[in-house]
């Protein structure tokens, strides 16, 4: 079924009976080409690019609950492609230039929304750090505007600009960055592979993996074993433990972060606006809520849940950067386990195990990467060889050094 | 030859101000040294401690009281204490402990490294509960109990020293923030 | 008397009025009202309009979990949208607002999306508004966001206060209901620290809104008397107004406490404190939300829960209609017939889902058993309802008795599950519940009074007894007994027209409908496909009554089916809550020199260095630039002698018999074989052999050294450095304290700074070239026997010292050093010349030390001794970090002496396309040089050592600047170091 | 979260920073052949346990002792807080 507003029309017309399942619920077969473990972004995604780039459609998608149950559904919906390394640009701007093009192709309204995004800095170093950034934005074709003190308070005339205990100097504005309404992600990649003919099956849990003389061959589940010729891990917070039973250990920490969302407002917020004095980060909904979030924790756990502390953190930034949100309630807060690797950045890559591969290590920005990692890790499965825009994003680039620290925080997962 | 002697100027100035039934002054008369004790020579430091200041060696979190220059010991880590007396030199507090404590323990100075502000009247734990994440309560923090803990963003020693009285120090460069802090709880909780 | 609704009794204060307005008309009320209860009382019904379709709206609850009755209340800065009526407490002079509508409440533009609904049923904005691709953000999104949303902010600060506080007990009992109050005096008598926290500003609960006996007399009085027994117990801490929005781990729960909302005016104190409370065990006593039944047209002003109508009629003295229907599934709606009854209200009829015998005679009501409401009339307001058997009844409010929901909220903050009882039909609490808490009472899914007294009773008793405290010999209150007979019943199949679930954002049962036909059947899809449960009431009428249909249409059991994650907070909370003090000036403590406030004097700039200010410049009369003053002050220092405040550095004092070997393993260079006297550059490598930090160290003693590191690491360093003392090497004899706060630190530099030390250092102390080389330190004395420390080390490049005294003189001796240095025509520079002299020296700093250079980049690596093992060796050997096309630093001046070099441009060879893969290396830091009169930087390129001389590209889009600029060696001033050792 | 602290009782979790895994305290020797791999090892690779963590926090508010706790990461109940430094000394790491 083709979604128009054609269809909107009939259906409406006739009590809306005729809306089919946006995906099957078919059983898993005994064994498929390709397995992919994890129905979240990007699993679901990585499902869609084999199967719409490269024509590979005996896939299972296989997800331990509802599919978009873990971090997918559970961000702050924000897209950009503002990094600053060269092992992480180019594959945020591929990822934001899938974006731009994914209702179209998926046929799916996932409201991307490209309002901007704003990174304010505070002192000469930072805006320093922004400017090397920005042009490294450029650089990569990604755009970037720098906004000094003045553009910003036209733009965002709500900031504190008269009592702020760290002035604002500016910021470094990319007119691309945005949101998207991140459960219709999953859903539109679910939907578009489904037509394609791969099985999307939910509640079945992986517990083992089928691996004999260092290959590969399968998945053990809880509906029974399943067999592949290749099978990818796309679990984040979960990664340490699938990727347990293989028998492999990563260079990878499990955190919680929480986001929180407000009571529906009227249209208070432009685009997303990050602190850069304190750790908050903010947009709002097409529903009216102030979506907004911080830093991680700090402690490894897996409970999806949070403390008092890093709440009361977040919202101190964001009372220090625009107090006219000081009336607005927090409605819900929620955590996500996200993976946290050693140096920031994530793992699109084979692993010791022949036919397993692995994408990982998305700390608390995965989800902006969840086309490009889809279509990167697709690309390494079907082709064999890493798409240009991911080689970077190795395993082993701890034992060579050629690390990927956006933040220069070094080797401690938690400060990324 | 130098032709000016420079004059000391305290965290802040002195001050001293009451709000309802809490007091608030600074305190700059007292001297605070920290003695770290050396890897294996707990008993000599003990025994030192008894010697130079008659006082007996507290746990840490606990103080002890000493007879000697009306000095007060903090148990502040494992392995080391502050002394905080009245010092005869004010110049040279590291000096005096070091000498009294006959080279037991290294010393620091820590006299200005902290603003010290003491909290006394009947509202002082109702003020201090706006601030601080400690149980100061009478069977959870009696009279000589200390601890160090976090109020807003700072780091704060609290000491207390009666039952209506409390010594808080926090770092010295900050001690307008503190002092601010401090006093707006008291503003808050007073009618 | 206020209000033409109003009925006698009730907890109010008749004898006082209170006026306040809605929609600008002037109504009043009493102390003891809510709005929501003023305006029933006033006969106000249309108060709201809702999310989606903007459908008129009326109050439907007394509670917390008011899914309609929204508005704005206050106005200015002050205004606060989404305000529920139902628990706003009514002041004098209260102004409130209906929100979320185009012209008027009453004749709401927007309602049009109400005839389109047909169209707009779940998901449907998934499916459409996709073409043309750029139309999103240019039409369709802000249409959707200018209709979407509720109430509106301000626009302004907010300009109330607020506080955090702490709080510890042994027993927090959450609701003061017959429950809580039950618990709180068995353990109150009992001596036990105690907390009492209620949402309402009323304690009592249920006890308030019903007419019920406790101990022979009316509920309310009984409770009022129980407040004030514990009231009179000092261990006892009463919390009214006062929501726990979460539990979190080890027994800590967040509390709201709401001090001046039901105030004019919050007169300077804070109008809410966020409580952390830390208990060592908890009651939740939260009592039970009930819950409608799904009819066509069941959202109309006037139909409302029938507990809330009791409410009204009970404690608000307020009857919210002239005629009152009653369509129930349970006994407790035929309460609501008999109360109401008994205050003269006439009850129209009585619809009871149930084949059974009628609970009790209601005087002139038509009494139908075996019935269902199939739907509804009134355009602004019930007038009406139709039986499914076509009956039509002519009434005003119709009170909807679905059964009731335990609160189990805070037993599902850690993860747990509820679990049904298909007895109640409703869900209790599982048995994962967070430490130390334990349920009672109608939240434990007990419904009577009598059982919620004894339930809370006996849960004090347990909780002391695991806390081991010895029980006081209380028998719980006795209260008559009430029937709660009920069978489930969730939605009238032969409704007509759309019958909702989620009342505010517009949720029906045909969406659950849909939501299952495309495949969206788990609870937290559904949720998440159709928003319901999703609006400021976070679904607390609706959420069961949804999944119970899914359940239906799925052919699994509620249980199976299950329910959406129940997170904090338990009602919303103002960001600024949250936030507490931590905003504006207070975002973070201000840290400050001890000669801020001559540096203030002087008119410095200051600039943030962390939570630092530190004097950036000092601008003289007649400069008017900036730059003119920083030119100043780096000629006047380079020219003669200057003097910076560089206090902020950190500072560690290091002591111990294995101090010296202590430091040899934390810093990558050598420090076992320093000479006592002598300072030592010193550079500290991350374990993952990365450039961490710099400083200098000096020895004062055989066993005693004090290290200084930069102003933003000093409290990391320290952090690690107590790290490799206490887990690395725990049998080192070393021990270190911050001595950061207790020196104020002073550079001298420039080719007087001996000279003009010579006259501040008392003369006991030979401070000559010889006596006192480069590298040299000493305790010494100054202004006639003041201690100080003097350290002869440069950052600037000239002849330079730092001379530290304690704290306190701090002020006093930069006075002095400024007086001594008169005559040399000394000058204070600030950071931003300290940074331009470093740039001239070619010294790295933070732009360069930016956690991602290796020393190897830094041009250091002969710095990391292999003789020994430190912090960070192994790793620095890993090849991608030692490639030869590695980047390296150097220098870079303009080719045109007048083009000005920007930190943060990338470097391009002269041809080269501007791409990501052409990008050689990038400026990190930038001055214009006084010294060398151009513009001057420090950077980063591929194998740079090798290239000096060659010509490159800054390319600095952003900025619009692509200069021409030449490699040359980063040393740009005395390159060979001599001035150092004048 | 509360962490009861062996020597100060229980504190609030906001007066400590949290590092990561106690094998932090493990540092290997630097002499060894197989340096560059243990270190690599020791520094990035972690057991990332979904239940007991034992994990190291630093008093930072409070009396500046490391602490290794022993946490599980499911439910965040603490079953054991000892001193990092006789964690240390009882692994053997001395000087």
């Amino acid at each position: 079924m083709r979604y128009s507003v054609l269809q909107i029309l009939k259906e409406g017309l006739t009590g809306n009976r005729g809306w089919k399942p946006v995906w099957r619920e078919p059983d898993p077969k005994q064994h498929y080409d390709i397995v992919i473990v994890g129905g979240g972004g990007h699993g679901m995604a990585t499902a869609y690019y084999l199967a719409s780039v490269h024509g590979l459609t005996d896939i299972a998608v296989l997800e331990k609950g509802w599919i978009g149950c873990g971090n997918v559904g559970r961000n702050t919906t924000i897209i950009r492609s503002n990094y600053l390394l060269p092992g992480n640009e180019p594959f945020y701007e591929l990822s934001m230039k899938l974006w731009e093009g994914l209702e179209q192709d998926i046929n799916y309204n996932a409201m991307v929304s490209q309002r901007g995004l704003i990174n304010l800095f505070h002192t000469d170093p930072q805006r320093d750090a922004a400017v090397r950034r920005g042009n490294a934005m450029l650089l990569a074709g990604a755009g970037a505007v720098l906004l000094d003190r003045e553009a910003l308070r036209r733009k965002c005339p709500f900031l504190d600009f008269d009592n702020e205990r760290f002035p604002i100097k500016g910021g470094l504005w990319q007119p691309r960055g945005g949101t998207v309404r991140h459960d219709a992600v999953v859903w539109g990649y679910a939907r578009g592979a489904d037509r394609r003919g791969v099985d999307v099956i939910q509640n079945c849990e992986v517990t083992g993996f089928d691996i004999r003389n260092g290959v590969c061959r399968g998945v053990e589940t809880t509906r029974g074993a399943i067999g592949a010729n290749k099978v990818a891990v796309c679990v984040a917070g979960s990664s340490g433990q699938v990727m347990g039973l293989a028998g492999l250990r990563l260079p990878i920490e499990s955190h919680v972060l929480q986001a929180c969302v407000t009571e529906g407002l009227k249209p208070a917020i432009p685009g997303v606006i990050t602190f850069g004095a304190g750790h908050f980060y903010v947009s709002q909904s097409d529903k009216g809520g102030l979506v907004f979030g911080g830093d991680i924790d700090g402690y490894n756990t897996y409970a999806q849940r949070g403390n008092l502390p890093t709440v009361e953190d977040v919202c101190e930034g964001g009372m220090a950067l625009m107090p006219m949100i000081g009336r607005a309630r927090v409605l819900r807060m929620w955590g996500g386990v996200v993976d946290m690797s050693m140096d920031g950045s994530p793992f699109i890559d084979r692993t010791p195990v022949e036919g397993l591969f692995f994408s990982g290590g998305w700390c608390y920005g995965g989800f902006k990467a969840v086309p490009a990692g889809g279509y990167c890790l697709a690309h390494l499965m079907a082709t064999g060889a890493p798409h240009r825009v991911a080689e970077a994003m190795r395993l082993d680039r701890f034992m060579t050094g050629a690390v990927i620290d956006e933040k220069g925080m070094g080797a401690q997962a938690n400060l990324h | 030859m130098p032709d000016r002697q420079l004059m000391a100027r305290a965290a802040l100035d002195g001050h001293e101000r009451t709000i309802g039934t809490v007091a608030v002054a600074e305190v700059t008369d007292l001297a605070l040294v920290s003695a770290a004790v050396p890897r294996g020579s707990d008993e000599a430091f003990a025994a030192a401690l008894a010697r130079g200041f008659g006082a007996a060696r507290p746990a840490t979190g606990d103080s002890t009281v000493g007879d000697r220059c009306a000095a007060r010991v903090l148990g502040m880590q494992p392995d080391q204490v502050f002394i905080l007396f009245v010092p005869p030199d004010p110049d040279r507090p590291a000096e005096t402990v070091s000498a009294t404590l006959e080279s037991a323990a290294y010393v620091t100075d820590q006299s200005d490294s902290w603003a010290m502000l003491r909290m006394t009247g009947a509202g002082v734990r109702t003020a201090l509960e706006r601030i601080c994440p400690l149980d100061l309560d009478d069977r959870v923090f009696p009279q000589d109990r200390v601890a160090r803990t976090a109020m807003e963003h700072l780091s704060v020693i609290v000491l207390r020293d009666g039952a209506d009285s409390f010594l808080l120090m926090s770092p010295r460069s900050s001690a307008r923030s503190f002092r601010h802090a401090v006093e707006l709880s008291v503003e808050h909780v007073s009618e | 008397m206020s209000g033409a609704f109003r009925l006698d009794g009730g907890a109010i204060e008749r004898d006082r009025t209170l006026a306040f307005r809605f929609d600008g008309q002037r109504l009043t009320g009493h102390p003891g009202d809510t709005l929501a209860s003023a305006l029933l009382a006033n006969g106000v019904r249309l108060v709201a309009r809702s999310f989606k379709y903007h459908r008129p709206r009326g109050v439907f609850s007394a509670g917390s979990e008011e899914p309609n009755a929204l508005v704005e209340l206050r106005s200015g800065a002050n205004r606060e949208p989404n305000t529920r009526a139902t628990v706003a407490e009514l002041f004098d002079g209260l102004e409130a607002t209906s929100q979320n509508y185009l012209g008027s409440l009453r004749h709401d533009l927007l309602a049009v999306n109400d005839l389109l609904a047909p169209f707009l049923s779940a998901g449907f904005y998934y499916k459409t508004f996709m073409w043309p691709r750029s139309f999103w953000e240019r039409v369709y999104e802000p249409a959707i966001r200018a209709s979407a949303g509720l109430g509106r902010l301000s626009g302004e600060a907010d300009p109330d206060s607020y506080d955090k506080g702490f709080l510890h007990c042994d027993l927090l009992i959450v609701g003061a209901g017959p429950a809580g109050l039950a618990a709180a005096l068995e353990a109150g008598r009992s001596g036990a620290r105690i907390i009492l926290a209620d949402e309402d500003f009323l304690m009592g609960g249920r006890l308030n809104a019903e007419s019920h006996e406790v101990s022979g007399r009316p509920g309310a009085a009984w409770a009022a008397d129980a407040v004030r027994e514990l009231a009179s117990m000092d261990k006892v801490r009463l919390m009214p107004r006062t929501t726990v929005i979460g539990a979190y781990d080890h027994g800590v729960y967040g509390a709201l406490e709401r001090r001046t909302d039901h105030l004019a005016a919050a007169r300077g104190k804070p109008r809410q404190i966020l409580w952390r409370l830390y208990t060592k065990r908890a009651i939740l006593c939260a009592g039970a939300t009930e819950r409608p039944i799904a009819f066509g047209g069941n959202d109309r002003p006037g139909i409302m829960l029938a507990g809330a109508v009791r409410t009204y009629a009970n404690r608000f003295a307020v009857g919210t209609g002239r005629r009152i229907g009653v369509f129930t599934n349970n006994d407790d709606g035929w309460r609501t017939a008999g109360d109401l009854s008994a205050k003269g209200v006439p009850i129209a009829a009585v619809i009871d889902v149930r084949d059974v015998d009628p609970a009790t005679a209601v005087a002139d009501a038509r009494i139908r058993m075996n019935s269902r409401v199939a739907g509804t009339w009134g355009r602004h307001g019930l007038r009406g309802i139709t039986l499914a058997t076509g009956e039509r009844i002519e009434l005003d409010c119709l009170a909807v008795a679905g059964g009731w929901n335990p609160n189990v909220h805070l037993t599902c903050h850690h993860g747990g599950k509820p679990v049904w009882r298909d007895a109640i039909a409703s869900f209790v609490p599982g048995d994962r519940l967070p430490g130390g808490m334990s349920v009672a009472g109608a939240a434990a899914g007990g419904f009577t009074t009598a059982g919620a007294l004894a339930d809370g009773h006996r849960a004090a008793v347990a909780a002391l007894g695991e806390l081991g405290l010895a029980v006081a010999t209380g028998e719980p209150p006795v209260a008559s007994d009430e029937a709660t007979e009920a069978a489930p019943f969730w939605h009238v199949r032969e409704s007509r027209g759309r019958a909702w679930l989620d009342l505010q954002n517009d949720v029906t049962v045909k969406d659950v409908e849909q939501a299952h036909r495309e495949g969206f059947r788990s609870v937290e899809l559904l949720k998440r496909y159709t928003t319901l449960g999703m609006a400021t009431d976070q679904g607390r009428t609706a959420n069961v009554l949804a999944l119970a249909i899914m359940a239906g249409l799925t052919g699994r059991t509620i249980q199976e089916t299950g329910t959406t994650a129940f997170r904090a907070p338990y009602t919303p909370v103002p960001i600024a809550a949250f936030a507490g003090r931590s905003r504006g000036k207070d975002f973070r403590p201000t840290r400050l020199t001890p000669s801020h406030d001559w540096a203030e004097g002087r008119g410095a700039v200051f600039v943030d260095a962390g939570m630092w200010l530190r004097a950036q410049w000092f601008p003289q009369t007649g400069e008017t630039h900036w730059r003119q003053s920083v030119d100043r002050e780096v000629t006047g220092t380079r020219g003669s002698v200057g003097i910076c405040d560089v206090t902020t550095l950190g500072k560690i004092d290091i002591q111990g018999r294995d101090a010296a070997e202590f430091l040899n393993r934390i810093y990558a260079n050598g420090f076992a074989k320093l000479a006592v006297g002598k300072v030592r550059y010193g550079l500290m490598l991350r374990e993952d052999g990365i450039a961490y930090d710099d400083g200098t160290t000096a020895r004062l003693g055989e066993h005693h050294f004090v290290m200084t590191t930069t102003t933003a690491n000093a409290v990391l360093v320290f952090r690690n450095m107590e790290f490799a003392r206490q887990c690395l090497w725990p049998g080192l004899d070393v021990h270190l304290i911050s001595v950061t706060e207790q020196w104020a630190q002073y550079a001298v530099a420039g080719p007087n700074s001996r000279r003009l030390l010579a006259k501040v250092v008392d003369p006991e102390h030979d401070i000559s070239n010889e006596a006192f080389p480069f590298m040299a330190c000493a305790e010494v004395s100054v202004c006639g026997g003041t201690p100080a420390r003097l350290f002869r080390i440069s950052f600037s490049g000239e002849l330079a010292y730092e001379i530290a005294v304690a704290a306190r003189y701090g002020e006093a001796l930069m006075e002095a050093l400024m007086a001594a240095g008169e005559e040399f025509d000394a000058v204070a520079y600030g950071t931003e010349a300290l940074g331009v002299m470093r740039i001239e020296k070619g010294h790295a700093a933070g732009n360069e030390l930016n956690g991602q250079t290796t020393a190897r980049m830094l041009g250091l690596q002969r710095m990391v001794s292999k003789r020994k093992d430190c912090i960070g060796n192994v790793l620095s050997e890993r090849p991608e970090m030692n490639r030869d096309d590695g980047m390296e630093l150097v220098g870079f001046k303009p080719l045109s002496s007048g083009d000005e070099l920007t930190a943060g441009a990338h470097l391009l060879a002269l041809n080269a396309p501007a791409d990501t893969a052409s990008d050689e290396g990038w400026i990190s830091s930038v001055a214009y040089s006084p010294t060398l009169e151009t513009s001057i930087g420090l950077g980063f390129v591929r194998q740079g050592h090798t290239r000096i001389g060659e010509t490159l590209r800054a390319w600095d889009a952003l900025q619009r600047s692509d200069v021409r600029v030449e490699i040359v060696s980063p040393h740009f001033h005395d390159p060979d170091g001599k001035l150092l050792r004048a | 979260m509360i962490i009861d602290h062996p020597l100060l009782g229980p504190r609030d979790a906001a007066e400590f920073v949290y590092l990561g895994d106690a094998c932090l305290i493990d540092r290997p020797d630097p002499g060894d052949e197989n340096a560059a791999r243990l270190f690599h090892d020791y520094l990035h690779i972690r057991d990332n346990p979904a239940g007991e963590h034992r994990e190291l926090w630093f008093h930072e508010h409070g009396d500046r002792s490391w602490l290794v706790v022993t946490r599980n990461t499911l439910t965040h109940e603490i079953v054991r807080v000892e001193l990092a430094r006789d964690v240390a000394l009882a692994r053997g790491r001395d000087r």
